[in-house]
């Protein structure tokens, strides 16, 4: 686990800030609840999720777990309730948090009117990556090379989903974050990505998946937990 | 606070009834007679609607930096206030146009921007309403934007049109009518402190509201 | 990832895909130029257009359209929900605002290319005798209600009614860059010009430019963080 | 006791309007009419009763409004609790 320079960080949000290197080794929800006025979203959840840990959020669909999942990426202010990387708090960190944190949510984050290598490039930029490094292997991964110039809209949704999955891997986290990444994929398709999940984990990142599908997350997570409505 | 609500109120009750007696007492103005007295409330009016909307957008930062509930609370207690005391001002002075000028609306500078950020302040409650889950936030953003911007109308307004008496003839009053200033200060004394009473009570019924949430929300969470 | 590089690739991304696509800026154009037609019925009495009336079309024609293009402008960025995505970036957040800022800004600045030599010719308005003073108040103008209208419309994206809500919220905060715009405007209709009241309602745009663009950046970062 | 609290905020400013009536009339009586010119004290008169009048009956009304807003929160809490206890039962 790394200590981190307080002024560096800060100075990440300023205009000639470089985005300072940040690790951990576990994540821990602590008692985390969101609310909206009356209506509860979460309600006082605790988790933990270590590297190497395939991590099962299961439950029904409304349970709360895409908001659980945007907590655990810091879009989502948990309204009690404390968030851990590590040692630190989600506050404590911004930037070089981010940059440890990918995530692939249902709704894709793909520009459609962009090509295939146009998106990557320009994520890879916006991560301070070097684009000519990073794009070509991963539209590789996601067998897209010869289709790379094509816009997105005219994918199908398998080669949507696996080019959203390449690009949230692109700058290679420590915290992938997945919500329901298996909606609308056909067999073959759950195949590649379960396949990648499982590579991810042994490379020691911390995979935390939500999904209301249990048979397709059998045999798949290491560790589970259940959110219940 | 719960302590001092009761002397507030007494004391802005008390202030209130005799505001009238005070007013009464004060010699006719010279130009305008017996309208004039329609000022001092209209001033005082004024003098807590800017203070609403000073609280409306300080709480509302607050709760946007802080996430402090309280701040919140206290934001909408000061978006409704500001409404409020923005209709008590344009209706007194609506009022006062019409004997002064002959004429219910005139474009006039003041009138015109507080209409403008009444427009504002009601968003700022439409978006708390419509604006589906987490629009406090929303709202604090409003309410933080509104506040900054009513400078900004005023002095665009005030160049638009002018015809209003000119802040000059409030400091005037001082040395030429010593009973108006005292009067006015009065007044306004007492708006202020009716306007920190209606706050209490309105961010008392929002907290009860958040209580309520809370007893809600610890009932689902019953086996 | 530093601020500026952040914000000119945002505003290189949005460029792209507008270039490609062309939507917004095809749609805000022609909505632009309806817009002063239709105004050209309530302002145009036995041929003649009323007096004065020029100003007052050319902006409101800007902020209507100002209004549509920060709507689909953000709608693209709700669709496939990829507003997420650039804020989970580690690049800093104010500088996505000021990259989406300069890409609106861009869009009306080249709708008023249009419409400024539009209304001169159909209304009769010596638009150009102080070209330089006119694009400082439109310029300055343009940015007062981007800066604001681009807050707005970004924190809006969560919202289910933000279609209703932008304008609700956006006209009566960006009322004294109406006010100043309009003013200024029919000050350097004048003839001969008002050049002193144009440089009053320049430097009143200046400020209020000046405090929005600090606020917001100020508060971009809360107010998107759900 | 909030509720209690409220009746009192609206007795208090009710008990205020009588003395506003009583004082209006007094008002016009205060200077001697001879200070006055006949054409503006009559019609003056509406105009200020009115901006007074209505400063009364806004905030009276704004009081009920809160008054019956909080009203419906105490009564929820209320229903709430019967709710919770026969729960328990």
């Amino acid at each position: 686990m790394l200590t981190v320079d307080r002024e560096r960080i800060e100075g990440a949000e300023g205009p000639m800030g470089v985005t300072p290197s940040l690790d951990f080794d576990s994540v821990r929800l602590v008692e985390v609840s969101r609310h909206f006025g009356r209506r509860r979203a979460v309600s006082r959840v605790s988790i933990e999720a270590r590297r190497g840990d395939l991590l099962g959020l299961l439950g029904p669909n409304g349970a709360g777990k895409s908001t659980l999942i945007g907590v655990l990426a810091t879009l989502v202010q948990p309204t009690s309730g404390e968030v851990r990387y590590g040692g630190h708090f989600a506050r404590e960190l911004g930037p070089p948090l981010r940059r440890q944190i990918g995530l692939l949510a249902h709704e894709l984050h793909l520009y459609t009117e962009l090509s295939a290598r146009q998106n990557l490039t320009f994520f890879s930029k916006m991560y301070g990556l070097d684009p000519r490094s990073t794009v070509e292997p991963a539209l590789e991964r996601a067998g897209l090379a010869d289709r790379a110039d094509d816009d997105v809209a005219g994918f199908s949704r398998g080669m949507r989903q696996r080019l959203a999955l390449e690009r949230a891997l692109l700058h290679t986290p420590r915290l992938v974050l997945f919500d329901e990444p298996f909606t609308g994929l056909d067999d073959n398709a759950v195949g590649l990505v379960s396949a990648r999940l499982r590579r991810l984990a042994a490379d020691g990142a911390i995979v935390v998946l939500a999904t209301h599908d249990l048979d397709l997350a059998e045999g798949l997570v290491t560790r589970v937990a259940v959110v219940q409505s | 606070m719960r302590k001092l609500f009761a002397p507030l109120l007494v004391l802005t009750a008390v202030m209130f009834a005799y505001a009238p007696v005070v007013i009464a007492n004060t010699r006719y103005e010279s130009t305008m007679f017996l309208v004039q007295k329609i000022f001092y409330f209209h001033f005082a009016s004024w003098m807590a609607w800017a203070a609403a909307i000073g609280v409306c957008g300080i709480a509302s930062a607050v709760y946007l930096f802080r996430a402090d509930p309280r701040g919140d609370r206290l934001a909408v207690a000061g978006a409704e206030l500001a409404i409020l005391f923005g209709a008590f001002g344009l209706v007194t002075g609506s009022l006062w146009g019409r004997k002064a000028w002959g004429v219910w609306w005139q474009w006039d500078a003041r009138l015109t921007m507080a209409l403008m950020a009444e427009l504002i302040f009601v968003g700022y409650l439409l978006v708390r309403k419509y604006g589906g889950p987490g629009a406090e936030k929303l709202a604090a953003g409003m309410g933080i934007f509104g506040a900054a911007t009513t400078p900004f109308i005023y002095k665009s307004v005030d160049w638009w049109r002018t015809i209003h008496p000119q802040t000059s003839v409030v400091r005037n009053l001082g040395e030429t009518a010593p009973d108006m200033y005292g009067a006015m200060l009065f007044c306004t004394v007492a708006f202020l402190l009716l306007f920190a009473s209606l706050l209490t009570v309105r961010v008392h019924l929002e907290s009860r509201r958040a209580e309520l949430d809370r007893l809600y929300l610890a009932l689902e969470d019953q086996p | 990832m530093s601020f500026a590089t952040t914000a000119f690739l945002v505003l290189k991304k949005d460029f792209t895909i507008e270039v490609k696509s062309g939507e917004i800026l095809y749609t805000t154009l022609f909505f632009a130029v309806s817009c002063v037609l239709i105004f050209a019925i309530a302002f145009v009495r036995e041929g003649q257009p009323v007096e004065g009336a020029g100003a007052g079309i050319l902006w409101i024609a800007v902020l209507f359209a100002g209004n549509l293009a920060l709507g689909r402008t953000f709608e693209r960025e709700r669709y496939g929900e990829t507003v997420r995505a650039l804020l989970l970036t580690p690049a800093p957040r104010a500088a996505i605002y000021v990259g989406k800022l300069l890409g609106i800004v861009a869009l009306l600045v080249a709708a008023e290319c249009l419409l400024v030599p539009m209304v001169a010719f159909l209304f009769d308005a010596p638009l150009f005798a102080r070209p330089l003073l006119l694009a400082a108040i439109l310029g300055l103008g343009t940015v007062g209600f981007a800066s604001v209208g681009t807050l707005f419309a970004a924190m809006l994206v969560r919202s289910r009614t933000r279609d209703v809500m932008l304008p609700i919220l956006l006209y009566p905060i960006t009322v004294p860059v109406i006010i100043a715009g309009v003013l200024g405007t029919s000050a350097l209709l004048q003839s001969p010009a008002d050049e002193p009241v144009a440089l009053l309602w320049i430097w009143l745009l200046v400020s209020f430019d000046v405090v929005f663009v600090t606020l917001a950046l100020w508060t971009f970062e809360p107010l998107m963080t759900e | 006791m909030t509720r209690g609290l409220c009746v009192a905020i609206v007795f208090l400013f009710l008990a205020g309007a009588p003395v506003l009536a009583g004082q209006q009339p007094a008002t016009e009586g205060f200077v001697p009419a001879s200070e006055l010119p006949p054409d503006q004290q009559l019609p003056a008169a509406p105009f200020l009763i009115g901006a007074y009048a209505f400063i009364w009956l806004a905030l009276v009304f704004y009081l009920w409004t809160i008054w019956r807003r909080l009203g419906k929160v105490e009564q929820e809490m209320r229903a709430l609790d019967e709710r919770q206890r026969s729960h328990a039962r």
